[in-house]
């Protein structure tokens, strides 16, 4: 089996009238952390879509452990975790059965792993609160616990440290430390610094 | 096999041109044939034995109403062509077919309700044609309204080409159950001429009229897909050409 | 010419068919050509505008 | 360096079966509709509503109630399911939900199917039980109801399968539900038609499998093809 490795070549991507990733491109290999910087409506979001095979780009590619992503996309998807910069977490469940449903459907998952996953991020005090009733640092908290529970080689996190406090923010680098500690891949896109060992961290700049 | 053609069809420069130079192939036969149609349907052809000069409605009402199916179906394989190999010219030319099929959508309906009056004695009557295609006229207008809700063209083709191929796969089901629930209800079916024994005076000019409809198809929607093409294609080079020339 | 206008009584009916469908014709070919010529002219604008990309 | 293979040994993280994910995805949308019981009766109000306005409209006379009972049934059936079809997906699609399920490597239609399931269970299977009562009153005979109620069952799996590819279609469209109508009722006039037949049959006594089979047909019709075409649709709306 080859190694895990995320090759990038040449995405170009429009939206309507917009050239939104024009000739974007790299390599990651196990182990190492992608930060992708840029302006608001560079093309952050637009870019984590297209490497998770959410949108299309009109040109370029992105290959898989060699094998372009699309030829398998259901097994490469399996092999990935998304967090948008929204959390993905329904508002009229609890925390606990957010992250049951969601992490759930991809890996078993029993309840003392889902609430070792909450007292790692700070979130036992209101795991069993509605949703609804969390602030976004709060509901923030809780996506990372899924995303702790995503044993998954690629990780691709939108803004993972907004609305959270100095301690959530480490908190996110120690996730992505652990996550490249593994072999795996992470691609971020922040606006600040990324509380990781800079020795992992490659970047790329998207430019309006 | 070679898909050579197939891949060049895709090629927007190539098929724009294409479109241009075909333009004139299409659209002076179309107009010789309506017209020569039209001559021979109203004033050749004789009257018919029961519906004296009323049945001659079915000059203007069968083309129209073969459009209309045969647009809509065009639009259907378009879409799919454009679905399955993601390619933009057949989603363009989906989307050119669309406004064209529901104009004669609704000459069909106009046309078959005034064939109706003398015949029926009233100007709508719930016959399955007519109601399959009042059904046609609303999926075409579905089809119109998801393209227009969406900003995004490229998400707008793929969406309404979703939509075209779903239809399809729904007119037989929606034409065989109207027919059904119209034999339950035995409402009278004037608009059947007897055809097979239809005289070939009265019968040529409805072939022709047939084939000059379908080429107006083909010439109406070349110059459409040229504009779709023109406002989706974002390499300039060879529009600044095509433009010029 | 009177008989050919009368069509045997069906005038109210045949000429408004035909009316309908050549007036179809010839909106379609009049939004054809005015779809291509618009499409023409915010191509050459776009160009004009520089902001198409090489 | 880490290979894909110690990747794997590391996590030890426990596959889960289609099977699995479907029944999860079931009980979510269950347990979270039942948070919200006043959404779910939405649909059942509205469909007591529109037949409580034929006899206003009409007559109170049962017998002439009767004639246009199995239109007025169906109508009334078809636009309640139209309008619980707006809550399909609209909420998944605002916090994510179905981005994770497009990306949670298992099949996107088979998770679709679990939702429109889950949708049918709660709109067609209420609208099932309530037929007969509505039925009642528009002057059907008694022994017509267990005929209404089959029907109405196999007529509203078709309905709500259908109305999922409209509502995924429409989902980043605001002001959609002019548009969901105009783009679902053409496609549900099959079940329309069959349904007020079989309905129609079962007021007059007469024999009800023709009519039931072909809604049966219908039904395994989209129930092959329209998950497909919907799970098509989302991926569409979320590009």
């Amino acid at each position: 089996m080859s190694a895990d490795s995320l090759e990038v070549e040449n995405l170009h991507l429009w939206r309507g009238e917009r050239h939104v990733l024009r000739g974007v491109g790299f390599v990651l290999s196990a182990g190492q952390c992608l930060k992708v910087t840029g302006a608001n409506g560079a093309g952050k979001t637009s870019l984590l879509r297209t490497l998770a095979g959410l949108m299309y780009p009109e040109d370029g590619s992105v290959r898989w452990r060699g094998v372009d992503a699309r030829a398998d996309l259901r097994t490469f998807q399996g092999s990935l975790a998304y967090l948008g910069h929204e959390p993905p977490l329904k508002a009229d469940l609890t925390a606990r059965e957010n992250l049951h449903y969601w992490i759930g459907g991809r890996r078993r998952v029993d309840g003392a792993a889902l609430a070792s996953a909450l007292a790692r991020v700070g979130a036992e005090s209101f795991a069993d609160r509605l949703v609804r009733t969390l602030s976004a640092g709060q509901r923030r908290r809780v996506a990372l616990a899924g995303l702790a529970l995503c044993i998954v080689p690629l990780w691709l996190l939108d803004e993972p440290a907004t609305n959270l406090d100095a301690e959530g923010q480490a908190l996110v680098g120690t996730l992505i430390a652990e996550q490249l500690a593994r072999g795996g891949l992470a691609v971020a896109a922040v606006h600040h610094e990324l509380p990781v060992e800079p020795a992992q961290v490659r970047s790329l700049e998207l430019s309006l | 096999m070679n898909f050579t053609w197939f891949h060049r069809l895709g090629s927007p420069p190539y098929t724009y041109a294409l479109a241009r130079r075909l333009t004139p192939w299409f659209a002076w036969p179309a107009a010789l044939l309506i017209l020569a149609g039209l001559w021979g349907g109203l004033v050749l052809a004789p009257p018919d034995y029961q519906q004296g000069d009323g049945f001659r409605i079915i000059y203007v009402h069968a083309p129209s109403a073969w459009m209309s199916l045969m647009v809509y179906t065009s639009m259907a394989v378009a879409a799919a062509v454009g679905l399955i190999w993601r390619i933009k010219v057949a989603h363009a030319a989906a989307a050119s077919c669309a406004p064209i099929g529901a104009s004669f959508t609704v000459a069909a309906l106009v046309t078959g309700s005034l064939w109706g009056q003398p015949m029926w004695g009233t100007y709508w009557q719930w016959d399955p044609r007519l109601t399959s295609e009042l059904v046609l006229l609303f999926l075409y207008l579905g089809y119109m309204g998801l393209r227009a809700g969406i900003e995004d063209t490229q998400r707008a083709d793929r969406a309404s080409a979703l939509l075209a191929v779903v239809g399809v796969i729904n007119v037989p089901i929606i034409h065989y159950s109207v027919t059904w629930w119209n034999s339950l209800h035995q409402a009278p079916s004037v608009m059947r001429l007897a055809k097979p024994t239809m005289a070939a005076s009265m019968l040529v000019p409805l072939l022709m009229m047939l084939l000059g409809f379908t080429l107006l198809f083909a010439a109406l929607l070349l110059v459409r897909l040229r504009a779709e093409i023109l406002t989706r294609e974002r390499t300039s080079s060879w529009i600044r050409e095509a433009l010029r020339a | 010419m009177r008989e050919f206008l009368d069509m045997g009584g069906y005038a109210a009916f045949v000429w408004p068919a035909y009316a309908v469908t050549f007036a179809v014709i010839g909106l379609n070919i009049f939004w054809a050509r005015r779809a291509l010529a618009h499409a023409r002219r915010s191509a050459l604008r776009r160009l004009e505008s520089g902001n198409a990309p090489p | 360096m880490a290979t894909a293979g110690a990747y794997t040994q590391a996590a030890a993280a426990v596959p889960v079966s289609a099977l699995e994910a479907v029944s999860l995805a079931l009980r979510r949308d269950l347990t979270l509709a039942f948070r919200k019981p006043a959404q779910l009766l939405q649909p059942l109000a509205f469909f007591a509503l529109v037949t409580m306005l034929f006899p206003l409209a009409i007559s109170p006379e049962l017998s002439q109630l009767r004639a246009v009972a199995p239109g007025a049934l169906w109508a009334a059936a078809l636009l309640a399911s139209l309008l619980a079809l707006e809550f399909l997906f609209r909420d998944d699609a605002l916090d994510g939900t179905l981005e994770q399920y497009a990306l949670s490597g298992q099949s996107l239609t088979a998770l679709l199917c679990a939702k429109t399931l889950a949708h049918w269970l709660l709109t067609g299977l209420p609208l099932a039980c309530m037929a007969p009562f509505a039925a009642l009153a528009l002057g059907a005979p008694s022994a017509a109801l267990s005929g209404i109620v089959a029907s109405v069952l196999l007529g509203s799996i078709t309905l709500s399968l259908i109305g999922s590819i409209g509502a995924a279609l429409t989902l980043n469209i605001k002001r959609s539900s002019a548009l969901l109508s105009l783009l679902t009722l053409p496609l549900s006039l099959p079940v329309l038609i069959f349904g007020a037949r079989a309905t129609q049959v079962a007021i007059s006594g007469g024999a009800l499998i023709a009519p039931l089979e072909l809604l049966a047909a219908l039904a395994v019709l989209a129930l092959t093809l329209a998950p497909l075409a919907a799970a098509a649709a989302v991926r569409i709306s979320l590009e």
